[in-house]
């Protein structure tokens, strides 16, 4: 069996900017290494070019494993553009607070490798494989700020607990190997239609949506990550969030909505559940945070409940849905989480109290904070309001429960958010001299809120592209 | 190889050890004792796994190969694991996973 | 009668990896789990063995009982500073977390003795390795070379973290 | 120029609009110069009401055809309003009276108000108010004249609490517009009734449909319901028993404003409009008998109130309220003519009365209490002659104007219980010991005020001409306006009816028993008040009938209960709602957060920060998951909504 | 007409907004011109358009760009700003209140840029919900403005009663989760509108051509109901606004009751009632009870208070009921009067916080019992005061009388003795308002407040420009009925159509 190479152009080139930052790294002065940010930066932007340039590129290769389509395809963009983010808005925090570029930048770029292999994966192997070189890769950066006991902590839950639910979900998909005699996701489908099944199924689908659960920081299976999120630099938080989130999103889609459809009435009410919990929780417990980074952690785990919303769904609507969050959401928390790093370089503090009087220290970042917050609350003319309009739009039919309990739930959201937009806004700073941001982080900011803003206006184009998107996943 | 064992049998002795290791992974204090626990169940998988590809595919070695990968992996992650547990110790005096509770609530 | 032995060997083997397992997780000295968590895969290499897995039995024996355990073994010598004798305890969840791994064991365990099995007739081939050698270059290529990449990461990662404090470079 | 003026009556009360306008936006920082324009934009007004006045009278036509024209106000499918003017002898008249009594209070005033520091104001409220009078009188759509009606009673509200420094004119200004407010509420009702049921409020059209009211579909019973509720309306402006509790209070205005409004023009304005309405009322005798009543039991009850107050201006509130009670009286007993004849010399008597009064006050430096009074006449011979002028008139002594409307009124009274009605021999009854009271309170207010023996401590003055002036054209009117309505010579019956013309045979028995009343209450006050000089004979009467002089006294306890309603059912149940609003609504909406916030608070404790915490709850969802949907999978479907 | 007019007067306060950003902080003087002339430019073009208006064809004129411009096209969303009898008076009052408001705070020195930049958002957002003909562009202006007035109530609220914080967060929260029942509706709307037709549309128009199933209209129409009855402060949805105006600073109270409140009366007739008239009709009675105890209910609730912008507050409630009563009765008289009665209580209520705040800047209190005589003082101020209260109950000659008493026609028609309650409620209105006029503004002159100046310059900006509305309006009513006429005729005459076709 012949490999499409074609198919396979941008994993190469990541796998080779990757090794080339690495080997470069090696070579070069330990004083140049701070350059790395900008090679990695430029090498990321050509990849995502690549990535572009290859849209119309569909087909499958390795006999079904590795599957390329306009699916794949959009969220490895939104995965690439995470990484560019992450590089991008944070070189002066990762100067200043985490250091090690040879090896920071090369993870980085190794963890979206593992994201773009397991988005694309067609079967286990390549899934399982692709999800543990992006968790190893993220482990690794978690807990990269080793002088700081906290950043251990969180790597070393996140190893452990990433350990256990990658065994579960293992366990879970040597069940469906079992039950259906495969591992490709089209033959298990098919197998699935053809009568293959039974309890282990069921357990196997139960441990597959708590694996998966675990990725995208579902409730029950969120535990972690307010933790993780908190303990770990911010910009692996950042990337955390939005990055591994949303790979995780497009396997757990592929593998529900394309794989499992035949048992469909088994888990969407499982689903459904699920989101409704984390909605729940996550915007509960944001509720009482005093950390930023904590309670966006918080409130991430009720946006992953949002998301799910789509796969509720189980159609081309709904997978529109998600796709068209997760794009938007990878700009609302690049923004955020930008703000807090750039902040965090200025005052050495994430906790809520501490950005008083921001609004008149440096507008910008607390316009976009706020900007992306409500975004991510789904107020109108920002992006998160359009897209909570398509997700909802797939389930409204049915489970009207869903819409409501989401809908007030993010309500609830804005509680929380405008507590900090209090502080930042009412609050006079107690040290008013003007926060300078680094040009990078402006424009990183701008990007967000351009990008949050304009999409909530017109969102247009992106939603027929997420249509298109949808539509080949269906139809390959 | 008709009557006699059938995967019934190894994914019973799978569960059993998958049970075991998840007990370990939940009731022990040591870190290092969690990380075992976790390879137990990762070993259980593997029993699954095989036993699959002997009974349902033995030409394709999906389960075979399936498990290669899962052992490269799990070595990785014990490396990794240990890494991170001895930088810990470094810093804070204890073997007590439930002593690494700053990040809290 | 093959099948006697076989189940024979099976009742074995998988007592040997449940009881060792069982030591595993109970024993007071951390040095003691670890020997015998070598005992517990290296009943599991018997098991792939049984299961016609021999590479695999080898892999096992090797990655795990060797390398892993080794590795597992400085890993405690390293870090451990009180009585070793008591190195191993239980916390306060091990009734919930023995309640739950019966649960759970219970629940598959049923719906595995009630599960229907379509056995395929071949058999293994006894090449094992000469055969899926080239399935594992070609069709598997890609989980390949990810895994490379993987223990790439990995050992970077394992080194950056030892690495002592004051080559972590020009940060607070 | 006849024909200008009927066409052009709406000039009559834009000018006094216009002279509002002007004075607020430019005049006012100079006085003189504003009630220069308030007086003759309301003399021209004058001029033009007498010319339509004129028109009106020499041209027969306007009996039995009122001069209408309307345009458009606004309207819709189903609901058109339009505004017009609306001629015809009972308007003209009125007319033709308010701007008159308007112009000579007015020019009153420039003395009265001299040096007050809202003089230019004072001049602006009183020209909005004959603006809004005089658009009342010239309606023609109920709509507009509830307009009017409510602006008058604005207009009434900001003159009463003119003085604002003093807490009781606040007070008094507030509690007339409720008072009156809670009429309207009824009468907007009615108007709502007739809008719906008749649809229309065009009051030519209604005067056509309301004859054939079943064709609408409107039984008797529903028409007297509107027809009360309608009456409301009048109740509360003319007044009238129960809410008649704001005029007396409202005395608290400057004192050309009770003349103009609370005794001449405003208060009239019910009557006014139960004559104009009174298609309706004459549709239902249910309606019509309850009005009777009402204007007798008031004109009897405020009397009873009368004899005793001591201030001035009260007693002549309370003689106001009582000459309604008869205006309404004869209209209940279905007498437009003799109801309108009576408003006409009242006005002119009332008024001067109330300008008198207010001389008085102006020359005592507001002292009030008639007790303190004396002997004022021989300082003040204007003022003290004209109030005897308007005494004799409203007493009933002929041939004082008030002599022929008062006896219209027993007449018409008489004839209706001689139609077959019971009740009218009582009304007759209380309608002529009425008038034996009116004489004797309000010749015991003349003697203690104007005779006996003069005060030391006062030292009045005449007032300036500007001030006795009107009171002498008043005089003038009082003594011999209502000659054109004696028996024998019923120009006004001729004019001002409603149906058929009515003439009266003089009832000379009537007359004389009318006569004799008005004596025997002068005699008994000049035996009470002025013969004994050390009124001793009135204190014993007071002692020894203390409960009764008491009950009189504090005007039956009216006032009371009211504020005992106001402030403690009102107001309590507002308390009620309002601790109800915060403690029960909103404690839901907080209690609601107060559970979020909570939860929220509760559940992050969960999150212990233990690792193993962590992975016991993913593996027991796990469990859990697996155990629900292996056995309980489809109950939970049906219970969540089902799957697509 | 293909000149985007309305988009222009939409942008014309983004752009002053925009150019307040670059100007320095300190002069704030400039920062209020600035606005000032935005918010007139939008005045003036608002006003331009509705005595250009053709009244005699009716309909949706003025759309820009000559036809609905294509938006999101998997939504049938389109840009289709349009203006019809409804929706201009609507537009005119936005721009009014917008107007008056930047004067309203011409006092504010602190931090005064901001204050302008936020009112300015917060006006071209509800001017927004006006003109869009399309209910996703209305939906995206309906929710935004949520955010300005939260930061505009923390930083230059006062806190009485409650605390500004509190107030603000119950006014956002309260409007957000009401506006979360309402999207739902809306999806489910829009999602069955695309299942019984087969074509996205999104826009108004579009919406009411489709024939929805009477269980789902009662079934949507209650979600709708609850979202904008709770914008619309309908009984027991009402509590956020007492609260939420005392402690707002002028300007939001004044935008706030004055204009954002009436996008939920718009709300139900464009899209709920239009729409959803069989649901409409099932609801309408329930509409009415609710809308009566609002009057009821909330006029005591403002005999109780002590402070004035809590009497304003529970008597906004107090008028909105009469709205909520005008639309329950389905009925062209009734509906014109309930428009109408918004666009004047959007006046009055403005102009009576107008005149609470500048009280309040030279008082700094709003307790009642603490003041008096303030006539005295600042005989404009008590102008204004009184011509508000005098239009709060419901005087004759002003605005407010006449939509009251079209609403009191139909709904006295339909709901017989239902309304004597609400009519009734004009009593208790009449009570608190003389009692909060006469207690703040008459009485003796209080001598700590000699020093207090009256009302002059830019100030006087609120009381010329409401006043002069309120007393035009009350002379000239068919000003503004004729053009509610225009609108209101062709949606009532959909509305019969449909409950004939589709009654039982």
């Amino acid at each position: 069996m012949n490999i499409d190479f074609s198919l396979i152009t941008t994993e190469i080139a990541l796998a080779i900017l990757g090794l080339a930052i690495f080997t470069l790294g090696l070579i070069i002065p330990r004083s140049a290494r701070k350059g790395l940010g900008n090679i990695a930066l430029l090498g990321l932007i050509i990849v995502l070019g690549i990535a572009v340039y290859s849209w119309p590129n569909q087909g499958e290769t390795l006999g079904g494993m590795y599957i390329v389509d306009h699916f794949s395809s959009f969220f490895k963009i939104v995965g690439l553009v995470a990484a560019i983010l992450v590089v991008f808005g944070f070189r002066r925090y990762v100067a200043a607070n985490v250091g090690n570029y040879l090896e920071y930048y090369s993870t980085i770029v190794f963890a979206t490798l593992g994201m773009i292999v397991m988005i694309s994966a067609g079967d286990f192997i390549t899934l399982y494989l692709g999800l543990e070189l992006m968790t190893i890769s993220f482990i690794v950066l978690v807990a990269f700020r080793s002088f700081d006991v906290k950043s251990l902590e969180a790597g070393i839950k996140y190893l452990l607990l990433a350990g256990m639910s990658s065994a579960v979900l293992l366990y879970g998909l040597s069940l469906v190997y079992g039950a259906t005699g495969t591992i490709l996701f089209a033959e298990v489908a098919q197998s699935i239609i053809d009568g293959s099944g039974g309890l282990l199924l069921i357990i196997g689908l139960v441990m597959l949506i708590a694996g998966l659960g675990f990725k995208v920081s579902a409730a029950p299976f969120h535990m972690w990550s307010p933790d993780v999120y908190e303990g770990a630099p911010t910009s692996v938080t950042a990337f955390l969030a939005t990055g591994s989130k949303a790979a995780s999103f497009a396997i757990l889609i592929r593998v529900f909505v394309g794989s499992l459809t035949g048992i469909q009435e088994h888990w969407v009410m499982l689903v459904a559940v699920l989101a409704a919990l984390s909605m729940l929780i996550g915007n509960l417990i944001a509720i009482p945070q005093t950390n930023i980074k904590r309670m966006l952690a918080y409130s991430s785990v009720a946006q992953a409940g949002y998301i799910m919303v789509g796969i509720v769904a189980a159609s081309q609507s709904g997978v529109k849905g998600v796709m068209f969050y997760s794009f938007i959401y990878v700009f609302a928390t690049m923004g955020a989480f930008t703000v807090v790093a750039a902040v965090y370089n200025k005052i050495k503090s994430d906790e809520i109290a501490d950005y008083a009087g921001l609004a008149q220290r440096a507008p910008l970042a607390a316009t976009v904070l706020l900007v992306c917050m409500l975004s991510m609350a789904g107020i109108p003319l920002l992006a998160g309001f359009v897209g909570k309009f398509y997700l909802f739009m797939a389930i409204v039919d049915g489970y009207m429960w869903l819409v409501l309990l989401g809908l007030i739930m993010s309500m609830v959201s804005v509680y929380y958010y405008l507590r900090v937009v209090l502080v930042m806004f009412r609050d006079d700073p107690v040290d008013p001299t003007p926060l300078k941001m680094e040009t990078s982080v402006t424009i990183t900011l701008l990007i967000a809120l351009g990008v949050t803003v304009f999409l909530g206006i017109y969102p247009g184009p992106l939603s027929e592209i997420a249509n298109t998107a949808a539509q080949s996943f269906f139809t390959p | 190889m008709g009557t006699g064992l059938n995967p019934s049998y190894f994914i019973g002795l799978s569960a059993a050890l998958f049970a075991i290791g998840m007990y370990g992974a939940l009731s022990k204090r040591n870190i290092i004792s969690v990380l075992i626990s976790i390879e137990l169940m990762l070993c259980a998988v593997n029993i699954n796994l095989v036993a699959f590809n002997k009974f349902l595919t033995p030409d394709a070695f999906l389960g075979q190969i399936f498990a290669i990968f899962i052992i490269t992996v799990a070595a990785a992650e014990v490396g990794l694991g240990l890494a991170l547990i001895i930088a810990i110790s470094r810093r804070r005096e204890t073997n007590n996973l439930d002593d690494l509770n700053w990040l809290r609530w | 009668m093959e099948n006697v032995y076989e189940l024979i060997a099976f009742i074995l083997l998988g007592g040997m990896v449940l009881g060792s397992a069982l030591l595993v997780v109970t024993l007071k000295n951390l040095v003691h789990s670890v020997l015998s968590l070598i005992v517990t895969f290296i009943a599991v290499a018997g098991i792939f063995l049984l299961l016609n897995a021999d590479f695999l039995a080898a892999v096992q024996v090797l990655v795990y009982a060797g390398g892993v355990c080794i590795m597992v073994v400085f890993g405690v010598m390293l870090i451990q500073r009180s009585d070793i004798a008591e190195s191993n305890p239980v916390n306060w969840r091990f009734g919930f977390a023995a309640l739950l791994g019966g649960g759970i064991f219970i629940l598959i365990g049923m719906f595995a003795a009630r599960s229907q099995w379509m056995i395929a007739g071949t058999e293994v081939p006894k090449d094992t390795v000469g055969t899926f050698a080239p399935i594992l270059l070609t069709d598997f290529v890609i989980p390949f070379e990810v895994a490379a990449i993987l223990l790439t990461v990995a050992l970077t990662g394992a080194l950056l973290l030892v690495k002592e404090v004051k080559a972590n470079g020009d940060r607070s | 120029m006849v024909e200008f003026a009927l066409n052009h009556a709406w000039l009559v009360p834009l000018l006094p609009a216009l002279a509002f306008v002007i004075i607020v936006f430019l005049t006012q920082r100079w006085k003189r110069l504003s009630s220069l324009v308030s007086i003759t934009a309301m003399l021209g007004s004058f001029v033009i009401a007498s010319i339509i006045a004129y028109g009106v009278f020499t041209n027969h036509e306007f009996i039995e055809k009122s001069l209408v024209y309307s345009l458009k106000w606004f309207g819709m499918e189903g609901f058109n309003i339009n505004v017009g003017v609306m001629l015809d002898p009972t308007s003209s008249m009125m007319l033709f009276m308010v701007s008159l009594v308007a112009s000579l209070i007015q020019i009153y005033s420039t003395g009265y108000m001299k040096g007050d520091p809202q003089y230019s104001l004072f001049f602006a409220y009183l020209s909005l108010f004959g603006a809004s009078m005089l658009g009342l009188i010239i309606s023609s759509n109920l709509l507009q004249l509830f307009v009017m009606w409510e602006l008058v009673g604005l207009c009434s509200y900001l003159l009463i609490g003119f003085y604002t420094f003093k807490v009781s004119a606040r007070e008094a200004a507030k509690k007339a517009f409720m008072t009156t407010r809670i009429g309207d509420f009824g009468m907007l009702l009615g108007i709502l009734f007739l809008q719906i049921k008749f649809g229309t409020l065009d009051l030519v059209e209604l005067a056509a449909a309301i004859p054939m009211f079943e064709q609408f579909g409107v039984s008797l019973g529903l028409l007297t319901l509107i027809a009360l509720l309608f009456f409301m309306g009048p109740v509360a402006k003319s007044g009238q028993f129960p809410l008649h509790v704001w005029l007396p209070d409202a005395m608290e205005g400057p004192t050309p404003v009770s003349a103009l409004i609370h005794a001449a023009t405003m208060v009239v304005a019910g009557v006014y409009l139960i004559g104009r309405t009174l298609f309706l009322y004459v549709q239902v005798p249910g309606a019509m008998e309850v009005v009777a009543a009402i204007g007798a039991f008031t004109a009897l009850f405020a009397a009873a109130i009368a004899i005793t107050q001591r201030e001035i201006k009260r007693i002549l509130a309370y003689s106001t309220v009582s000459q309604l009670g008869y205006m309404m009286l004869a209209l209940g007993v279905g007498s437009l003519s003799a109801s309108m004849f009576h408003l006409w010399t009242h006005a002119f008597f009332k008024a001067l009365m109330f300008l008198a009064a207010g001389s008085v006050l102006h020359a005592l430096h507001n002292k009030a209490d008639v007790w303190d009074m004396g002997g004022l006449i021989k300082k003040m011979p204007i003022t003290g002659w004209t109030f005897v002028v308007g005494g004799l008139a409203i007493a009933g002594i002929p041939p004082f104007a008030g002599f022929w409307s008062k006896d219209e009124i027993l007449v018409v009274t008489m004839e209706y219980a001689k139609h077959g009605h019971a009740l009218g021999y009582v009304l007759f009854g209380m309608a002529a010991f009425t008038a034996f009271l009116t004489a004797f309170y309000m010749w015991r207010m003349i003697f203690l005020t104007f005779f006996g023996k003069e005060k030391a401590e006062n030292h009045p003055h005449e007032s300036p001409w500007s001030m006795t002036a009107p009171l002498i054209v008043l005089a003038v009117m009082a003594s011999i306006g209502g000659l054109i309505g004696t028996p024998w010579a019923n120009i006004w019956g001729e004019w001002i009816n409603f149906g058929e013309v009515h003439h009266a045979e003089p009832a000379l028995g009537l007359m004389l028993l009318s006569v004799i009343l008005a004596l025997a209450g002068i005699g008994l006050a000049y035996t009470l008040y002025c013969k004994d000089g050390e009124k001793k004979t009135a204190r014993k009467l007071a002692e020894n009938y203390q409960s009764l002089y008491q009950l009189s006294y504090n005007k039956f306890y009216i006032d009371e209960v009211y504020a005992w309603f106001t402030q403690k059912i009102v107001d309590g149940t507002a308390r009620v709602t309002y601790y109800f609003d915060i403690y029960f609504v909103d404690g839901i909406v907080n209690g609601i957060a107060a559970v979020t916030r909570g939860s929220g608070k509760g559940l992050r404790y969960l999150q212990t920060g233990s690792m193993q915490t962590y992975a016991l709850v993913f593996f027991l969802a796990i469990l859990v998951i697996t155990v629900v949907l292996a056995f309980g999978s489809p109950s939970l479907a049906s219970i969540m909504g089902g799957v697509k | 007409m293909t000149f985007p007019i309305l988009t222009t007067t939409l942008l014309a306060p983004i752009l002053a907004a925009l150019i307040i950003v670059f100007l320095p902080k300190e002069n704030d003087k400039l920062c209020k011109s600035v606005a000032a002339v935005g918010t007139g430019i939008a005045l003036a073009l608002s006003l331009y358009v509705y005595f250009g208006y053709d009244q005699s064809v009716g309909g949706l004129q003025w759309v820009d760009f000559g036809q609905p411009v294509p938006w999101i096209k998997d939504l049938g969303v389109t840009w289709y700003m349009a203006v019809d009898g409804l929706s201009l008076p609507m537009l005119l009052l936005t721009n009014l209140i917008g107007f008056t408001a930047v004067f309203a705070s011409w006092n504010v020195t602190h931090r005064a840029k901001e204050l302008m930049i936020l009112l300015l958002v917060l006006i071209a957002g509800v001017m927004g919900t006006f003109i869009a003909q399309d209910l996703f562009i209305f939906l995206l202006f309906y929710e935004i403005v949520v955010i300005p007035i939260y930061i505009m109530v923390v930083i230059w609220g006062s806190s009485k009663r409650v605390t500004k914080e509190y107030a603000g967060m119950k006014l956002t929260i309260y409007l957000l989760m009401g506006s979360a029942f309402l999207l739902a509706g809306v999806i489910a709307l829009f999602v069955n509108s695309v299942n019984i037709t087969g074509i996205a549309d999104m826009s108004f128009e579009g919406l009411a051509q489709v024939a929805f199933p009477e269980q789902l209209q009662i079934y949507l129409f209650a979600l709708l109901l609850i979202g904008f009855g709770s914008l619309l402060s309908m009984w027991p949805f009402h509590s956020w606004s007492p609260d939420g105006y005392a402690g707002a600073p002028t300007a939001v109270s004044m935008i706030h009751a004055g204009i954002l409140k009436k996008i939920g009366g718009y709300g139900l007739i464009r899209l709920a009632i239009v729409v959803l008239p069989l649901g409409a009709r099932f609801w309408a009675p329930y509409m009415a009870v609710l809308g009566v105890i609002g009057v009821a209910y909330a006029a005591m609730g403002a005999l109780a208070q002590k402070d004035l912008k809590y009497v304003v507050g529970y008597s906004s409630v107090s008028h909105m009921g009469y709205v909520l009563l005008g639309l329950a009765s389905l009925g062209i008289i009734g509906i014109n009067g309930a428009v109408a009665a918004m666009f004047a209580h959007g006046v009055m209520a403005a102009l009576f916080f107008s005149m609470i705040g500048f009280i309040y800047e030279r008082t700094h209190t709003r307790w009642i019992p603490d003041m008096g005589g303030l006539a005295h003082y600042t005989p404009k101020l008590a102008v204004g005061f009184m011509m508000a209260g005098m239009a709060s109950l419901g005087l004759p000659g002003l605005i407010t009388f006449i939509p009251e008493f079209t609403i009191f026609v139909e709904t006295f028609k339909v709901f017989g003795l239902l309304a004597v309650i609400g009519i009734a409620g004009i009593i208790i209105t009449a009570l608190y308002v003389l009692r909060a006029a006469a207690n703040t503004l008459f009485g003796p002159a209080r001598p700590e407040f000699s020093h207090i100046k009256d009302l002059k310059g830019p100030e006087m900006v609120p009381l010329i420009v409401l006043g002069t509305v309120l007393v035009v309006g009350g002379i000239l009513p068919s000003l503004l009925f004729d053009m509610i006429d225009s609108g209101v005729a062709p949606l009532l005459a959909h509305i019969n159509d449909v409950l004939q076709i589709g009654g039982r």
